[in-house]
């Protein structure tokens, strides 16, 4: 027996687990399993039970992160790091989950309509939440393509699950453009391998560092790497699937989409980008800045021209998604890059997400009618929302403001913090687009305020939008955050500014 | 004369961009996700290629993992493809534009 | 402390009206009536504790908001703020009593003009240029709401016109504002926004453009100069007049406060060469927005053009760097923002018997209401500047400023003071003289007693202060005087 | 001064009695000065400090020397005069007591002015006059009054022979005139104190000497400019005869007898600048004697028995200014012209506003005729006035413009010219004053059917007797004294300096014979003309053309009207609709609607087609590599 | 002398079995794109796979190779044209392109992608002498690969477990409740 131990040990050495490094990634999985069985093994349990269950996985994972807080070091080998980027993007995307979860509870079909997300729903949010916890944390490109992968498939299922039929053209668009785009990432990282002998990103930076070669294959592979992340993020020109996608699915997966995907894709780039390559930064700082450039502009411009407020939504997160990438193009030589970026993801997740509560609470308006394609979110819904919903119009009015960028409230902060990291790494002249692309956002955000404060209500009244508990409760939460964070960043700021040294 | 590892490089290059071509210009579904397959199976011919040039075996096992990789998305991608098939049956992926502007 | 009450009442004056039931109108107007007037009397002791002669910052406090960003809460007034924010807290208590009679949601509107006043209050007393910042960019949404939801036809279009506008504006400072912050903490290593911190570091000229520059957009637009004028006809115009009063009397104000209190100090050696092209935009604006008065049909949109006008004196008073023109410029700040107040206030009143304000559908009104004919003729002369009202001592010592800097700069602005009483004295005629043709207008009602109590105090203040504009002035002066000196160009 | 309704008949009353008041206390505080010997003549009152910015200190203080008490004299004593007056004309006039509330703030202002220690005071006071006499012409806002049509009814083509204008206009014209030449005192100040750095008339005048004269050029024309605006010389007289709208004592108190000559007053009260400039002066001079003798000519023309003294006015202006231009040779002149013409101008329009009042209010003399049976005292009273200025000898415009002749003819130069102005200009005086006479008081009954022409109350005839006799007397009182180096002129001396020699007796007397002869032609012809049995309509006729030029004032207001409304609003209608509109806020817009278009294509882009995004991607990748690939 | 004469010959046969996959390879993928019914397209992909796997063995990848064949070819593809089939939807398609421009704007944007790779891989190791695999492989391939997978890749070998039970639930739910 022991002779046998010893045997597999020295043909196969027993590979080191470093349980405690993966303690939250460890407690979503088991969640998410539990969840499975219960779905699987008691089909008549309520959506509430299982929403309890996902916020318990959710609190304990937080609480393993809390756990883990100060730890900072790189485990399996290099597979996954721990440091501020990981630990802050794991907060933040725990808190955003709960509140997707919330926002699934509720659902958004009416009184009379069956639930549009199935019950797996949950598990698969748990799931897609590891994907992008391990995609932050994720220091081997290889470990960063799977938890791509992980998190991509849970979105494609819970875009598709639902039964409205804008909803799989949505996954469907979704699932071919994401293949599409990971081939390219591969590709990507097939020639980083090539050019450096490791997927490791220590390895990359380390022989990225060395000047043998010119490097030309290497810098290939980060284009291609950078196509990848661009199409995550939803950067111009690799933005076309979003408007549709979150316009298709289900509004809280939309939101989630929408927050949570941001946060560990831009996660991924500092660490790769700023990370691993920032020695190369003089290359490919432009493509970063081009990208910037264009991402805000057409966003913006683009948003102006909407009238589906779920739509505008996500033209107003590409060019939100602009802003982050002056941060990313700050990040390498400047540290505050960094924690801009990271502070800015904490901000404009909740934005965001709040602003899609309303339209998920907007779109509760009305009679039932099973097979609509898609939900109400028509700007024409909004029409004299403020006479109606005083109080749903007020949140509207908070987290516009918010995404404007209107002091004192988060995303002015951000916004802030973000042109700050930008003129300090000597990119004024991008930081000026940025003032631009803001202007013009303000067009829209307010034009969403115009129609639900200055035009009057179009109809007789419709429906009230029936009890709306939980979602009360996210929309409370999310400006709760919005307002606070706005007043008192102090302690959040600080808490980025510990993201900004990165390990591998 | 021998075949040197830029051989097989530019095969696999060839064939990524075969697929690329069929990806924009098929428009079954079906066929346009095969040509993804094809996609990455011309990467895991350049990571195998690697592996040799670098001496060492992580090319072969990623290449490995992105066969597993690959599974899951078809069993996900073909799952999508039937759900829309069922609504509306057709496979053309111009035929789904309902969200556009 | 004090100061910090004075800026936040209005604001829990803003709540309170908030927690008022929804249909009970009556109590939220006495609540915020309540709230200005508390602010008032606060703005009053401020006033009292005030050390004249002092030219410093007085009545201050300090304390940190986000040190990790190097922002600080920090507030205090000199002689050139003090007055601005009298006038803010006399101007908004009788705003709130001009709009007694609103019917339509005056909850809302009550308390965005609270709100209102604490931001721009908020402006006047900053000394933390983000803070400062901050309070600049809040008056954007009061005001947005108050033009857009409560205006007239085209309010949507003002109001997004007006709010875009000035974002763009305002941004561009914030990007101006960080280069600062950061050019003094990559000198110093100190993260600060503290004024006079940023102020005394010294920083190259060619920088100093740059930066005067980002500001110039703000405060230029905010003012506005021209040609960037195009948002405030449209604003003011569609505005309800009791908003159209704070935003003329006061909103107009925080453009040129921007340029003394912070473009001037901060960036000497920028200021004075971009001097000429100011005083040319000054003059430029007075006479074009004079000329353009003269043909307005809509007495609102007339008066809006010579607001603009007046503001190009007060411009041209500022980049005289001499104290006649700061002195004279603060000055005729308030007289400004009295005066414009009553005039707004008359239209509104009209307006609220006849139902528009088209010139031509007056005439002959002093028959009708004489009281009001007189306490508008008083209101109209002191906007001509006659000597003996608030207007003259403003624009005398403006324009003697300019003449001492720039002598064609003044002469020409002079031209402007007869174009004012071209038009005003026109508009008065044809609105006041004249035959009683039109048959509505017999049976107008004089002034109410509200009418008197809302321009009994602006008549008197017009022409007290015309006479005795030194309460104001003493205080004032060794304030500007520091500004001028702070103002001289370190290499000539 | 606004009194309520139940006080409004003692209205009248008690603003009368102030400016008696004030008079009395005037004439004490005179006597008391004449008790100093020269040097003491001049006493400052101090007042408290207006403002203060900078070295710039403005402080109320009232100047009493021999000029300003002059000056105060003269306006207590004409308005108390007019105030009394007016208790009888304004009688059936509802809104009384605001009418005496505006006369008194002129009074008042007026006296500011006059007895102001420093420019900015002067100022108020020059500003606030200018505001009186906005409020007074525009007092009737609402009352139709005819102006005349000169031709009358006998052109063919004109269906009426009045037209109707309002009174605001007038008196819109008349502040913006005066605004106008404000803007000259306000440069002068600030170029005062720019290089004297400051305001007050010791410290300025102190300096004033050694001025280099372009500087002192300067300032002595921009003031001169506010004389123009204010005493209605050219170029900006236009707005006085307009100013007839006004009710008669408000033309005879403030566009005759006291506002008027402020700008006479200035000119004296600044005579060291215009002392340093040469240039001034003979500026002074030539625009005096133009103005003099345009305005006769124009009065010529006019059959508004108000417009013709308002010509009248306006060219005896012009003779103070040939006064006071000449240095001080002529100031003593001139301010003595001032004085005589506060008498006999005032009772001239007094005795017209008698008229007027006895005729429903009718101005036009073609409607009178044989009035002196129906008004004697007017008729007697208006005669005098008459008298004295057309220069009858011993009267008092014999005395003071004969002076101004001589100081013209004596100083030489541009001088000589203005003494052949001036005499001509006496003869035309001559000749439209007696035509007004006599086509007013002579001559057969020409008045409509069922008026009914009386004379006015006792309250209004007695400043008539006072005023008329004042024109006779107060040259020869002031004159016998005066002569060679005569009291008038040495009572002046300490403010106005003394002139250098004096004019041999016998030159003056044949200058004043000349002047004299001329001015009974101008008599004898407009007897001849009017007062026979001539047919002058039938003349009128004929000669319509020059007539018509004449009557049109020749076509001067025309000009200027079409230079400023016409011209000046098209300019203002093209900047307002074309260049701020389309222009300006056009280019604003215009960005907006950019984005909106770009938006617009690129929307196109979004097809909702799977592939073609797939292509977007496919490109940015490209683009991307080979920008990594070939790195510039 | 033998061992040369043997290393040459085992060079040269790679060179002819490259040279007959290859043109294979790239036919089949072509065919795959090009040919109108779905199921000889799923068909050629299978051939393409074959060589795919061809060139493992050449590489000295057996393993992945025999799992080429096993999951890919085999598993993957089967998946494929059981789909095809079960949606009856294997008839031909019309190969008219709709979308302006598409085609030509793809073949080029393509040709330039392969431009700028081929740039790529000339400045880099096209012409590398291949390090040999052979002390790597001591003791086999695959006991080699399942060493490092089971000690450098554990975590990515768990991280791929969950990713397949992702894609099972996905499976599952979009399987099931279809109306």
């Amino acid at each position: 027996m022991h002779l046998l131990a010893q045997a597999t040990a020295e043909l196969l050495p027993l590979p080191q687990i470093d349980w405690r490094a993966i303690a939250p990634e460890l407690a979503l999985a088991a969640a998410g399993v539990v969840l499975l069985m219960v779905v699987a093994f008691w089909p008549k349990a309520g959506r509430g039970v299982l929403a309890g269950l996902t916020l318990a996985g959710l609190a304990v994972a937080a609480g393993l992160t809390a756990w883990n807080w100060d730890l900072s070091r790189v485990a399996f080998e290099g597979a996954v790091s721990l440091d501020g980027i990981t630990r802050y993007s794991r907060m933040v995307l725990l808190a955003v989950g709960a509140l997707a979860t919330l926002m699934v509870t509720q659902g958004d079909s009416r009184e009379g309509e069956p639930d549009d997300t199935p019950p797996e729903v949950f598990p698969l949010l748990l799931f897609a939440l590891l994907g992008m916890v391990l995609l932050a944390a994720a220091s081997d490109l290889l470990v960063v393509f799977i938890a791509l992968e992980i998190l991509s498939l849970s979105l494609y299922v819970m875009a598709g699950s639902s039964r409205r039929q804008a909803a799989q053209e949505a996954a469907m668009k979704y699932f071919l453009l994401g293949a599409f785009s990971s081939a390219f990432l591969l590709y990507g990282i097939a020639l980083c391998y090539g050019a450096t002998g490791t997927t490791n990103l220590l390895g990359i930076a380390r022989a990225s560092a060395d000047p043998t070669g010119d490097g030309t294959l290497l810098l290939a592979g980060i284009g291609l790497l950078a196509v990848g992340f661009c199409f995550k993020v939803s950067a111009v020109p690799f933005h076309m699937w979003t408007p549709d996608v979150y316009q298709g699915t289900p509004t809280p997966v939309a939101a989630f989409m929408a927050a949570a995907t941001k946060v560990a894709g831009f996660a991924v780039f500092l660490r790769v980008f700023a990370g691993a390559l920032g020695g190369l930064v003089v290359s490919w700082r432009p493509v970063i800045a081009a990208v910037a450039v264009l991402t805000m502009l057409v966003g913006a411009a683009l948003a102006v021209v909407q009238t589906d407020l779920k739509r505008m939504l996500a033209y107003s997160s590409i060019s939100h998604a602009g802003y982050l990438l002056v941060g990313v193009a700050a990040a390498a030589t400047v540290p505050a890059g960094v924690s801009a970026s990271m502070f800015y993801l904490l901000a404009y997740a909740f934005m965001v997400m709040g602003a899609f509560m309303v339209v998920q609470y907007v779109s509760r308006l009305g009679p039932p009618d099973d097979d609509a394609i898609r939900e109400r979110s028509s700007l024409d819904d909004y029409r004299g929302l403020a006479r109606r919903h005083p109080w749903a119009a007020g949140l509207l009015a908070v987290f516009m403001l918010a995404l404007t960028g209107i002091p004192p409230l988060s995303g002015f902060w951000a916004k802030y913090y973000v042109f700050l990291a930008g003129i300090e790494a000597g990119l004024t002249w991008l930081v000026v687009v940025a003032v631009v692309s803001s202007v013009i956002s303000a067009f829209f955000y307010l034009r969403v305020l115009v129609v639900a404060y200055l035009q009057e209500p179009v109809g007789d009244a419709e429906a009230a939008p029936g009890r709306t508990p939980v979602l009360g409760l996210a929309l409370g939460l999310a400006s709760l955050l919005t307002v606070a964070i706005g007043l008192a960043p102090e302690a959040l700021v600080s808490a980025a500014r510990t993201a900004e040294r990165i390990l591998g | 004369m021998r075949v040197g590892p830029g051989a097989y490089l530019l095969l696999s290059a060839l064939l990524f961009g075969i697929g690329v071509t069929g990806v924009l210009i098929r428009r079954n579904a079906i066929v346009v996700f095969m040509c993804v397959e094809l996609m990455l199976n011309a990467v895991n011919l350049s990571f195998i290629t690697f592996a040799k040039t670098n001496g060492n075996l992580d090319g072969q096992v990623l290449a490995f993992f992105v066969m597993v990789v690959a599974a899951a998305e078809v069993v996900v991608g073909l799952g999508i493809l039937v759900a829309i098939f069922r609504k509306r049956s057709s496979a053309s992926v111009d035929d789904v534009n309902l969200l556009k502007g | 402390m004090l100061l910090t009450a004075t800026l936040f009442a209005p604001l829990v004056g803003a709540l309170l009206v908030a927690f008022v039931p929804a249909d009970r109108a009556q109590p939220a107007r006495w609540v915020a009536l309540a709230a200005s007037l508390a602010t008032l009397g606060l703005g009053v002791v401020l006033a009292a504790r005030f050390e004249t002669g002092e030219a410093g910052f007085q009545l201050g406090m300090a304390a940190d908001w986000v040190p990790a960003f190097g922002v600080s809460y920090r507030v205090g007034v000199d002689g050139v703020s003090l007055p601005l924010v009298l006038l803010t807290t006399v101007l908004t208590p009788l705003a709130i009593a001009g709009s007694w009679r609103m019917t339509d949601r005056p909850r809302s509107y009550l308390g965005l003009l609270l709100v209102l006043e604490t931001a721009m209050l908020g402006v006047f007393v900053s000394l933390d240029l983000f803070l400062f910042y901050v309070f600049w960019e809040a008056v954007l949404v009061p005001a947005y709401f108050l033009i857009g939801s409560f205006g007239g036809q085209r309010r949507v279009y003002a109001a997004v016109k007006f709010f875009v506008y000035t974002l763009l504006g305002g941004l561009l400072m914030l990007v101006g504002i960080i280069a600062l912050f950061w050019l003094h903490q990559k000198a110093t290593g100190v993260p600060t926004f503290d004024y006079d911190t940023l102020r005394d570091f010294d920083k190259a000229p060619a920088t100093q453009r740059w930066l005067f520059a980002a500001f110039f957009a703000a405060f230029a637009i905010k003012t506005p100069l021209w040609p960037l004028h195009t948002w405030l006809p449209d604003a003011y115009t569609e505005a309800p007049t009791t908003t159209t009063v704070l935003l003329a009397g006061v909103m107009s104000k925080l453009g040129v406060y921007g340029f003394l209190r912070f473009a001037l100090p901060l960036f000497p050696d920028a200021a004075h060469w971009f001097q000429p092209a100011l005083l040319t935009l000054a003059v430029v604006g007075i006479l074009y927005c004079a000329l353009v008065a003269t043909v307005q049909r809509d007495f609102k949109t007339l008066v809006a053009y010579s607001s603009v006008s007046h503001l190009g004196f007060i411009v041209l008073g500022i980049f005289a760097f001499n104290v006649q023109g700061l002195q004279g410029g603060v000055f005729y700040m308030v007289a400004h923002g009295l005066v414009i107040g009553g005039l707004f206030f008359v239209i509104g009143m009209l307006e609220e018997r006849r139902g528009t304000r088209r010139i031509d559908e007056f005439g002959g009104l002093q028959q009708a209401v004489p009281r009001m004919a007189a306490v508008m003729l008083v209101i109209t002369l002191g906007s001509v500047a006659l000597p003996g009202l608030i207007g003259f001592v403003g624009e005398f010592l403006t324009l003697l400023g300019a003449f001492l800097e720039n002598r064609a700069a003044a002469v020409l602005a002079a031209l402007g003071v007869i174009l004012g009483a071209v038009y005003l004295l026109w508009a008065y005629q044809r609105m006041w003289h004249g035959p009683l043709e039109r048959e509505e207008n017999r049976a107008l009602p004089d002034l109410t007693g509200r009418e008197w109590a809302i321009l009994g105090p602006l008549v008197a203040a017009i022409i007290v202060l015309g006479l005795f504009p030194r309460p104001v002035l003493d205080r004032v002066e060794p304030s500007a005087q520091r500004v001028v000196e702070q103002t001289q160009a370190s290499s000539p | 001064m606004l009194l309520g309704q139940r006080l409004r008949r003692l209205a009248g009353w008690l603003a009368t009695l102030a400016v008696a008041a004030a008079f009395v206390v005037a004439l004490a505080a005179f006597l008391e000065l004449l008790s100093h010997d020269a040097e003491g003549r001049s006493q400052i009152l101090r007042g408290y400090e207006w403002f203060s910015s900078g070295d710039l200190r403005v402080a109320f203080d009232l100047r009493w020397d021999p000029l300003s008490a002059l000056m105060a004299l003269v306006v207590t004593g004409i308005s108390g005069l007019i105030h009394l007056y007016s208790i009888g004309y304004m009688e059936h006039d509802e809104r009384r007591q605001t009418f005496f509330a505006w006369l008194n703030l002129f009074v008042a202002s007026m006296l500011v002015l006059v007895l102001a220690q420093n420019f900015l005071v002067m100022f108020l006071g020059w500003e606030g006059v200018g505001l009186c006499s906005y409020l007074l012409v525009g007092f009737w806002f609402n009352r139709r009054l005819l102006l005349v049509n000169p031709l009358g009814r006998l052109v063919e083509g004109e269906p009426d022979d009045t037209h109707e204008v309002w009174a605001p206009p007038a008196a819109k014209k008349a502040f913006l005139a005066n605004r106008i030449g404000d803007i000259g005192f306000l440069l002068a100040m600030f170029l005062i104190f720019a290089t004297v750095g400051s305001l007050d008339f010791d410290d300025v005048f102190g300096q004033a000497t050694g001025l280099a004269s372009g500087t002192a050029t300067a300032i002595a024309l921009l003031l001169f400019v506010a004389c123009t605006g204010k005493s209605a010389q050219i170029p900006l007289y236009v707005w006085l005869p307009d100013a007839m709208a006004g009710p008669t004592p408000v033309s005879a108190l403030i566009h005759a007898a006291t506002m008027v000559t402020a700008g006479v007053f200035l000119v004296a009260r600044t005579h060291a600048f215009f002392e340093v400039s040469g240039t001034a002066q003979t500026v002074v001079v030539v625009v005096g004697a133009a103005t003099a003798l345009l305005a006769a000519l124009i009065a010529i023309g006019q059959d508004d028995i108000k417009k013709i003294l308002a010509y009248s006015t306006v060219s005896q202006l012009g003779y103070m200014f040939i006064g006071v231009g000449l240095g001080p040779i002529g100031y003593a002149a001139g301010m003595f012209h001032l004085v005589t013409h506060a008498f006999f101008k005032a009772q001239l329009f007094l005795g017209a506003g008698s008229v007027m009042h006895g005729n429903d209010d009718d101005t036009d003399v073609k409607h009178f005729g044989g009035l002196r049976t129906a008004m004697p005292v007017t008729f007697w009273t208006t005669m005098l006035a008459w008298a004295a200025i057309i220069g009858v000898p011993l009267t008092a415009g014999f005395y003071s413009k004969d002076q101004v002749l001589a100081a013209a003819f004596e100083h030489g130069g541009i001088g000589r010219l203005a003494w052949v102005v001036g005499v001509l200009t006496a003869g035309l005086t001559a000749f439209y004053m007696s035509r007004y006479v006599f086509l007013t008081f002579f001559g057969e009954r020409r008045w409509p059917e069922g008026r009914h022409p009386h004379e006015s109350p006792p309250v209004m005839t007695a400043p008539l007797v006072v005023l008329g006799l004042g024109a006779v007397v107060a040259g020869f009182v002031l004159t016998t004294f005066t002569g060679e180096g005569g009291r008038f002129q040495q009572f002046l001396e300490p403010v106005l300096g003394a002139p250098e020699e004096h004019e041999s007796l016998a030159a003056a007397f044949g200058l004043s014979a000349v002047a004299t002869g001329v001015a009974a032609a101008g008599a004898v012809a407009a007897y001849l003309l009017y007062a026979r049995q001539v047919d002058w309509l039938a003349l009128r006729r004929r000669y319509a053309s020059p007539w018509r030029a004449l009557a049109d004032r020749l076509y001067v207001d025309q000009a200027y009207e079409l230079f400023t409304v016409t011209l000046g609003g098209a300019l203002a209608a093209f900047l307002a609709r074309t260049v701020d509109q389309r222009g300006i806020d056009g280019a604003v817009n215009g960005v907006a609607e950019l984005v909106g278009s770009g938006a617009r294509s690129g929307r196109r882009l979004q097809s909702g087609l799977v592939r073609s995004y797939a292509l977007g991607v496919l490109g940015g990748a490209v683009l991307i590599v080979a920008f990594l690939v070939f790195r510039p | 002398m033998t061992r040369l004469l043997a290393a040459t010959s085992a060079e040269q046969a790679e060179l002819v079995v490259f040279v007959v996959l290859a043109p294979v390879a790239v036919v089949s993928a072509l065919g795959m794109v090009l040919n109108r019914n779905a199921v000889y397209s799923a068909l050629l992909l299978v051939v393409n796979f074959f060589c795919l796997a061809g060139f493992y063995v050449l590489l000295e990848a057996q393993f992945v190779a025999a799992v080429q064949v096993i999951v890919y070819a085999g598993a993957i593809m089967v998946l494929f044209l059981f789909v095809l089939m079960l949606l009856g939807i294997g008839n031909d398609e019309v190969l008219k392109e709709t979308i302006r421009g598409q085609r030509p704007a793809a073949v080029l944007l393509t040709l330039g992608l392969l431009v700028a790779l081929v740039g790529a891989l000339l400045a880099g190791v096209f012409d590398a002498e291949p390090a040999s695999l052979a002390q790597a492989n001591a003791g086999g391939n695959v006991q080699a690969i399942g060493r490092i997978l089971f000690t450098r890749y554990t975590f990515a070998f768990e991280a791929a477990g969950i990713l397949l039970v992702v894609a099972a639930v996905g499976a599952l739910v979009l399987g099931k409740r279809q109306p």
